[in-house]
C-alpha cells in the first residue's frame, strides 16, 4: 500500500497550496494527487466509495449534515485553515449603507449559502431561525427588517453580479481571484472567533483510515511553516492557518 | 395522505410554496425562451437554408459567416455564456440576475442549436416543390413562407420538441444566476442537500413538463403530415 | 414568342460531364403549340426547363416575349415567370396543401379576392375532373389525379405560355383527350402559346402545329407538322413516326400472320403511303376499275393531321405482275409512295428502297 | 397463378373513407400477360398493390401460386414477395445508390457472387439501354432513364410473376417497343406472368391475352383480348376501346374536313369494323367489282391483336341508293359491321344506332 | 513571442502541460463517447422509427415504452443523472469517479437525445422506397441497414454533427465527477478563477474541435448526398 498514490478530492482550480504541499511529499517519497471535482457532493460520494482516499473542499459544517444525510462515517483527520466570507460591494463601504429593499447576492451551494445568511445575520441584517442550526436556506429567514431581496447565484456568479446588487457575499477564494484583498477590500468580513469552528476547513479520511500513516504525513506536510507562507500569500492574507493555534 | 407525504415527502412539504414558484419561474423561463428562440432559431435556420449553395439565395458569405457564428456560440460552455453576454442581459432587462434576466443566455443558448435543427428539417424540404414554387415566380419571401415553412411543418414541429425538452435541460443552469426553476431545485435543494424527496419530485415535474410538450409536438406532427 | 438562340446544359458532376443540350436554337411563335419528341434522356425536359430558366443554360439565352431572361433582374424575372406555366413530369405538387391549396397556390398574393379565388380553383379542379378531391392531399391521389392537379395549377394565373413535360404521360386515353380538348381549346380563345413534351405521337398529331425532333442533346429536325410527319428527313425521325404509326411491327406482324402464307403468284405485298387530297379519290377502288387489281388492306393507318390526311396502308396487291406494274405507275404519277415489300418463305426482310 | 379473391379496398381518413376497390375478383393464369386499364383513379394501382400485399385489402384474399398471401408468416411472405416483381408507377427507386446500385439491390444477399451480380446487372441494364449510366444517381437521370432502371430492378431476381403499374408511361414509343419486346420474350421463355396497368391501349393491344377494364373500383369487364376488344360488352369498354383507336375523334375530324362538304346525293359516310379473316378478302375491290360502289377511305385503323386482324374504318361509298344499300347487305353477310354516319351542313351527329 | 504570452496569457504559460492534458481529455471523452452512443442511439433512433404507428414492425408497446424511456432520460439534469448512474458507472468502470467513469454518464446522457435526432432524420427516408424494399422481399433487418442508414444516411451525418456539438457542450459537465476536459478547463480554471486567458483558450480550442467536427461533417453530408 505504500507505493500507492494517495488521491485527494479537492473542488474546483484554486489549490496552490495542494500542489505545493504534494510536491514536498514527492521529495519524501509519497505520491499524491488531486482529483478536481467541480460539484461539493461528489468528493464525499467518492471517498465513501472508496475511489479516493482523502478530499480537503469542507469544512466541519458540511461534513456533519453530509454523514448525518447519507449515514457515512467519514472524519476530519486534520484542521487547515479558515477562509473568511465576505460581504463585498462597488457601491457601499459599509453594512449600514444597506437600505430597504436592497438585492444581496449569496452563494446558492449548500458549503456557502447558509454560512451565508449566518453572515448576514452576524452583520445585523436578518435573523434566521436558529433551529435550522448553520445550514439555514432562505425559507428560514425569520426577520428582515429591510424587507432585503436575497438573491442565491451560483459561487462563481455573487462577484460578477455586483453591477446588479448592492452587496454580494463571496467565497474568499473566488474574492481573491477577482481582485479583491478580502481583509482590506470587504464591507464586512467573518469574524474568526471561536463560532468559527464549523468553518474550519478540514482534511477528510474514511474513519477506519484515520490512523493510516502515510496520511499522517501527508498532514504533517500540509502543516508546515512553508505551507502557510503559500497559503497567505496566494489568499492575500484572508486565509487563516488554524493548526498552529 | 397528509402523514404519507410527512413520512416520504418530509422536505418537499416545508417548501411547497418554493416547488410552486420554481414550477412557474421553469414554465416562464421555457415559454418566453421557447417564444423568442424560436423566431431567432427559424430566422436564422432558413437563412442558413436559402443562402447555402444551391439555395435560393445563395451567398457564401452569409452563410459562412452565419454557419460559424451559429458553431461559436455552441462552443461555448452555458456558464461562461452567461457571463459574456451579461452586459447584453443588463441592457435588455436591466439586470443579469433573476428569473427574466435568465432568459437573455437561454435564448442566445438556445438559438443556434434551434437553427441547426431547423436547417436540418428544412433541408429535406423536397427540391422539386421549391422549383415549382420558383416557376411559379414566387419570391424567396414566399417560397420561405408558404413553402419551406409549409411543407417543412411537420418536421418543425419535431425539432422543436427536441429542442423544448433541451432547453428545460438548459434552465437547470440558469440556477447559477438566481433564475431558479425546477432544475435548480432539483439540484441546489434537494441533490446537493441530499433531500431526496424534492429531487424526486422538482425531476417529476420536469417530466411532465416534458411530456405534455412531447405529447403536444406529436399531436401536431400528426395533425400536419399528409 | 420563346426565343432559344445556342442553348447548351453541361451537367459537372466530380468524375463525369453530360452533356444534356447542345446548341440548340429553337423558335415557339405566339400561338403555336410546339410538340418536342425524342428518345427517352434526349435532353427534352434539360431543354423545356431552360426556358423558364430553372435551369440555367451554360451557354446560350433564352427570350420570351422579347425579353432576354438571362439578364432580367431576379424581381421581373419572377414576373415574367409569373406569365409562364409549367407542367412537372414529376409533378412536384406540395404535399402539406390539399388539392384545392395546390391549384389556389399561385392565385395567392395576386389582386383576386378570396373568393374569387376559390370559384377560380374550383373551375379549374371541374375541368380536370377533380372537383370531388378538392380536399384530398397528394398522398391519396392516384397516379393520373396528381397530374391533373399539376395541369391545374399550371393554368390557374392564366399564363401565356404553358410549359408541359410529359403533361399526359400518366392519363388514360379518355381523360387526355379531355385534357388536349382544354389545351386546345385555350390555344384558340386566349392565344395560349404551348411547348410540349411528350413521347405520345398521338398527342403530337392531335394537338401541335409545330414539332422539333431530339436525339442526344441535339434538335436534328424541326418544322411543321404535316410537313415533319410526311417527309421526314432524319432517319430518326422515320423511325419515330414508323414506330408511332406502328407501321414496322404491324409490317412485322403481317408477315408472320398465317393468311400470308398462301400468297398467290400474283400477289405482292406492299405498303402505301398517301398525303393530302390523294385520299379523297378511291384509290383502291379505282385500281380495280383500271387496272382489275384487287387490294386487301391487311393494316392501315389513316389520319388526319391539321386538316391534312396522311394515310399508311399495308396491302396485298392481286393481278398479274403487267397490271400490278401500270397501277404502280399510275399510283405514283397521284403522288402516292408505294414500297413493296420482299417476304420470302421464314425469312422476312422489310426493303426499305422505294420501288417507284 | 394469381388469384384475387372479393377484394375491397377503403382508405379511411378522419373525413372521408374512400373505397377505392370494390369487391374484385381476378384470376390470372401462369404465363398470361394480364391488362389492366381504366379511367385514371379507377383504382389499378390500389388493386395490384394488393397482389403482393404491399395494400393489405380491407377484405378478401389473395392467392398466388396456390398460396393465401394473407395467412403466411411475414418470412414466408418475403420469400413469396421475392418471387414477385414490382415496377412502380413513381418508381421509388434508391437516391443514395447508384443505377447499378438499384438494380443489384434485390441480387445482394441471394447466393449470387460479387462477380455474378455485377455481371447480371451489366446485363439487366444493356437490357434496358442504360448501360452508360450505371454509375450515375437517380437524381442525374431522365425520367425515362428512372422507368428503366425501376424495370431493370423488378427482372433482377428472375421473379415469377411480374407487377407492372404504368411501366412504359415515361417511355418513347420506340424504347416502350424494346421493352415490351423484352417483357415479351421473358413470357415466352420463361413463361412469366405479368400484370400490367398501362393507359396505353398500344401496349395492351401489344402484348396482354387478356384485359380487365376497371371502373370506379370495380372491374366492369374481363376476357381474353380479342372478346373485349372486338366485342365489348360494356359502354365504358366501348368508349375506351374508341377513343384509343381515336376512332370517334377520327369521325369528328373528318366531318370537319373540307372536303367533306362537296358530299353528293349518292355519297354517304359510314364507319366499317371487321374482324378476323374478313380482312384478307379485298372487300373494298369487292363492293366495286359487286356493286360498282366506290370506297374511299377517310380513316382507317387496321390491327392484329392477338393474330387476329381487326379493322376500323371511315369511309364514303359512293354510289345510287339501291347498290348501296344491296352492298350493305353484302358486308352484313360478310360478318362486316357497317354504321352509317349522319350528318348536316353544320349540325352534325354521330348516329350511333347499327343500320346494318 | 515569449514575451507577448507572458503579458497576455500569463496564466495559460503556467498550465500548459494542465492544457494538453484537458485537450486530451476531452477528445478522449468526446471520441469514445460519439463510439459508444452512436451505436445505442443508431439502434435506439432505429427501433423508434420501425416500431412506430406504420412502421415496418409497428409495436405500439414497444414504441411508447422507449419514446418515455427516452423522454425520461432526457429529463432528468446532467448533474443528477451523474449521480443516479453511479452505481452502473462502478460497475462498467470500477469507479465512479475520472475521465473514463465520465464516459458512462456522458453516454447516458447522449443516447437519448441522439436516438431522437436519428428519429427524425430516419422519418424523412421516402416511404416508397421503403415499400419497394418491402415488395422485394427484405427483411425488417435488411431494411434497416440497406434502406434506412443507406437512404437516410446525409440526414443522420447532419445530426449527428448536431449530436457531437451537444456532447462537447455535455463533457463541461463531466468536470463534477473529475473528468476534467477543456470545458472543465474553461470554466473550473479560467472562469471560476477569473483567468480570462485561460478561458479565452480553452475556448479557443473547444471551437477548434467543434469546427473540424462541423467540418467532417459538411464534407461527407455532401459526399453522400446525390
Ligand atoms: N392513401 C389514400 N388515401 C385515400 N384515398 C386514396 C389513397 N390512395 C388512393 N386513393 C384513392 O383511391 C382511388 C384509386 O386510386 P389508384 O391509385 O388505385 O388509382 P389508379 O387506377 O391507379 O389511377 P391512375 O391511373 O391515375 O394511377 C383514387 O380515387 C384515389 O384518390
Ligand atoms: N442533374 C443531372 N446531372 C447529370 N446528368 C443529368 C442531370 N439531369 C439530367 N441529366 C442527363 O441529361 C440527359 C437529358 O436528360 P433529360 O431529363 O433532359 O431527358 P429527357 O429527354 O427529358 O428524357 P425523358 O423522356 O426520359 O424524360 C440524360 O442523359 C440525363 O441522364
Ligand atoms: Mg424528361
Ligand atoms: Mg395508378
Amino acid at each position: 500500500e505504500e507505493n500507492e498514490t494517495v488521491r485527494i478530492g479537492v473542488v474546483g482550480e484554486d489549490n496552490e497550496v495542494w500542489d505545493f504541499v504534494i510536491e514536498k511529499l514527492e521529495d519524501e517519497g509519497i505520491s499524491a494527487k488531486l482529483v478536481k471535482f467541480t460539484d461539493y457532493t461528489q468528493p464525499n460520494n467518492a471517498l465513501a466509495e472508496g475511489e479516493i482516499e482523502l478530499n480537503s473542499f469542507q469544512h466541519k459544517l458540511f461534513l456533519e449534515s453530509f454523514n448525518e444525510d447519507n449515514g457515512t462515517d467519514l472524519v476530519p483527520i486534520a484542521d487547515t485553515y479558515i477562509a473568511p466570507l465576505g460581504i463585498y460591494s462597488d457601491k457601499i463601504t459599509s453594512v449600514d449603507e444597506i437600505e430597504e429593499n436592497d438585492t444581496i447576492a449569496i452563494p446558492n451551494d449548500v458549503t456557502n449559502g447558509g454560512r451565508a445568511l449566518l453572515l448576514l445575520q452576524t452583520a445585523g441584517l436578518i435573523t434566521v431561525d436558529p433551529d435550522t442550526g448553520t445550514t439555514p436556506t432562505v425559507n428560514d429567514v425569520t426577520d428582515n427588517p429591510l424587507n432585503l431581496e436575497i438573491e442565491e447565484l451560483d459561487a462563481s456568479q455573487t462577484a460578477r453580479a455586483l453591477q446588479d446588487v448592492k452587496a454580494s457575499v463571496i467565497n474568499s477564494g473566488m474574492a481573491v481571484d477577482y481582485g479583491f484583498v478580502p481583509t482590506e477590500d470587504s464591507v464586512f468580513l467573518e469574524p474568526v472567533n471561536d463560532d468559527s469552528d464549523p468553518y474550519v476547513n478540514i482534511i477528510v479520511a474514511r474513519a477506519e483510515d484515520a490512523d493510516n500513516e502515510i496520511y499522517q504525513k501527508i498532514i504533517d506536510a500540509f502543516q508546515a511553516e512553508d505551507t502557510i507562507e503559500v497559503l497567505k500569500e496566494t489568499s492575500k492574507g484572508s486565509s487563516i492557518p488554524v493548526w498552529n493555534q | 395522505m397528509s402523514t404519507f407525504l410527512e413520512t416520504y415527502f418530509p422536505n418537499v412539504i416545508d417548501i411547497q410554496g418554493e416547488i410552486v414558484e420554481s414550477i412557474w419561474e421553469a414554465l416562464y423561463m421555457v415559454v418566453v425562451t421557447a417564444l423568442v428562440a424560436s423566431v431567432f432559431g427559424i430566422l436564422l435556420g432558413i437563412t442558413l437554408v436559402v443562402t447555402e449553395e444551391g439555395g435560393i439565395l445563395e451567398n457564401r458569405r452569409i452563410y459562412n459567416f452565419l454557419e460559424r457564428a451559429v458553431n461559436v456560440f455552441r462552443s461555448v460552455p452555458f456558464i461562461i455564456m452567461l457571463a459574456l453576454i451579461a452586459p447584453l442581459t443588463r441592457l435588455i432587462v436591466g439586470t443579469s440576475i433573476g428569473t427574466t434576466a435568465a432568459i437573455v443566455p437561454l435564448v442566445v443558448g438556445t438559438v443556434p442549436f434551434y437553427s441547426r435543427q431547423i436547417q436540418n428539417a428544412l433541408l429535406e424540404v423536397d427540391e422539386g416543390v421549391i422549383e415549382a414554387a420558383e416557376s411559379m415566380g414566387s419570391s424567396p419571401i414566399e417560397i420561405i413562407f408558404r413553402v419551406y415553412l409549409k411543407e417543412g411543418l411537420p418536421s418543425i414541429i419535431r425539432v422543436s420538441s427536441v429542442t423544448i425538452v433541451n432547453l428545460i435541460g438548459l434552465t437547470t443552469m440558469a440556477g447559477a444566476i438566481g433564475g431558479g426553476g425546477l432544475g435548480n431545485l432539483a439540484i441546489a435543494r434537494g441533490y446537493n442537500r441530499n433531500q431526496t424527496d424534492v429531487t424526486l419530485v422538482a425531476t417529476g415535474i420536469i417530466l411532465i413538463i416534458v411530456f405534455v410538450s412531447q405529447f403536444i409536438g406529436n399531436h401536431f406532427v400528426k395533425k400536419t403530415s399528409h | 414568342m420563346i426565343e432559344l438562340k445556342n442553348i447548351e446544359v453541361t451537367f459537372e458532376s466530380e468524375e463525369t460531364s453530360v452533356q444534356a443540350v447542345k446548341d440548340v436554337s429553337l423558335s415557339v411563335g405566339k400561338g403555336d403549340i410546339y410538340g418536342i419528341v425524342g428518345y427517352s434522356g434526349a435532353g427534352k425536359s434539360t431543354l423545356v426547363r431552360t426556358i423558364n430558366l430553372l435551369q440555367r443554360p451554360t451557354a446560350g439565352e433564352v427570350f420570351v416575349n422579347g425579353q432576354n431572361l438571362s439578364v432580367l433582374s431576379p424581381n421581373k424575372l419572377r414576373n415574367e415567370r409569373k406569365k409562364i406555366g409549367m407542367i412537372f413530369q414529376h409533378f412536384n405538387l406540395m404535399r402539406q396543401r390539399t388539392v384545392a391549396g395546390n391549384v389556389a397556390y399561385p392565385l395567392r398574393g395576386t389582386d383576386l379576392s378570396k373568393e374569387e379565388v376559390n370559384a377560380k380553383v374550383e373551375e379549374l379542379l371541374q375541368l380536370v375532373g377533380l372537383a370531388d378531391k378538392k380536399e384530398a392531399y397528394p398522398s391519396q391521389l392516384s397516379g393520373g389525379q396528381k397530374q391533373r392537379v399539376a395541369i391545374a395549377r399550371a393554368l390557374a394565373n392564366d399564363p401565356e405560355v404553358l410549359l408541359c413535360d410529359e403533361a399526359t404521360s400518366s392519363l388514360d386515353p379518355k381523360t387526355t383527350s379531355s385534357i388536349l380538348e382544354l389545351l386546345k381549346n385555350l390555344n384558340k380563345k386566349l392565344a395560349l402559346t404551348i411547348v410540349i413534351i411528350t413521347h405520345e405521337m398521338e398527342v403530337v398529331k392531335e394537338i401541335c402545329n409545330k414539332v422539333a425532333v431530339m436525339e442526344d442533346g441535339e434538335v436534328v429536325e424541326q418544322g411543321d407538322l404535316v410537313s415533319v410527319f410526311t417527309a421526314p428527313k432524319e432517319s430518326l425521325t422515320q423511325e419515330f413516326i414508323h414506330t408511332a404509326t406502328h407501321i414496322d411491327q404491324a409490317a412485322e406482324k403481317v408477315l408472320n400472320h398465317p393468311t400470308l402464307l398462301n400468297l398467290s403468284k400474283d400477289d405482292v405485298l406492299a405498303s402505301i403511303t398517301y398525303v393530302g387530297e390523294t385520299t379523297s379519290s378511291p384509290l383502291v377502288a379505282s385500281l380495280y376499275a383500271r387496272f382489275g387489281i384487287t387490294t386487301n388492306i391487311l393494316y392501315g393507318n389513316v389520319e388526319i393531321l391539321q386538316n391534312t390526311p396522311i394515310g399508311n396502308l399495308i396491302v396485298i396487291f392481286s393481278g398479274s405482275i403487267e397490271r400490278r406494274e401500270e397501277a404502280m405507275a399510275y399510283l405514283k404519277a397521284n403522288h402516292v409512295t408505294v414500297k413493296i415489300i420482299e417476304h420470302q418463305q421464314e425469312v422476312i426482310a422489310l426493303n426499305e428502297e422505294e420501288i417507284i
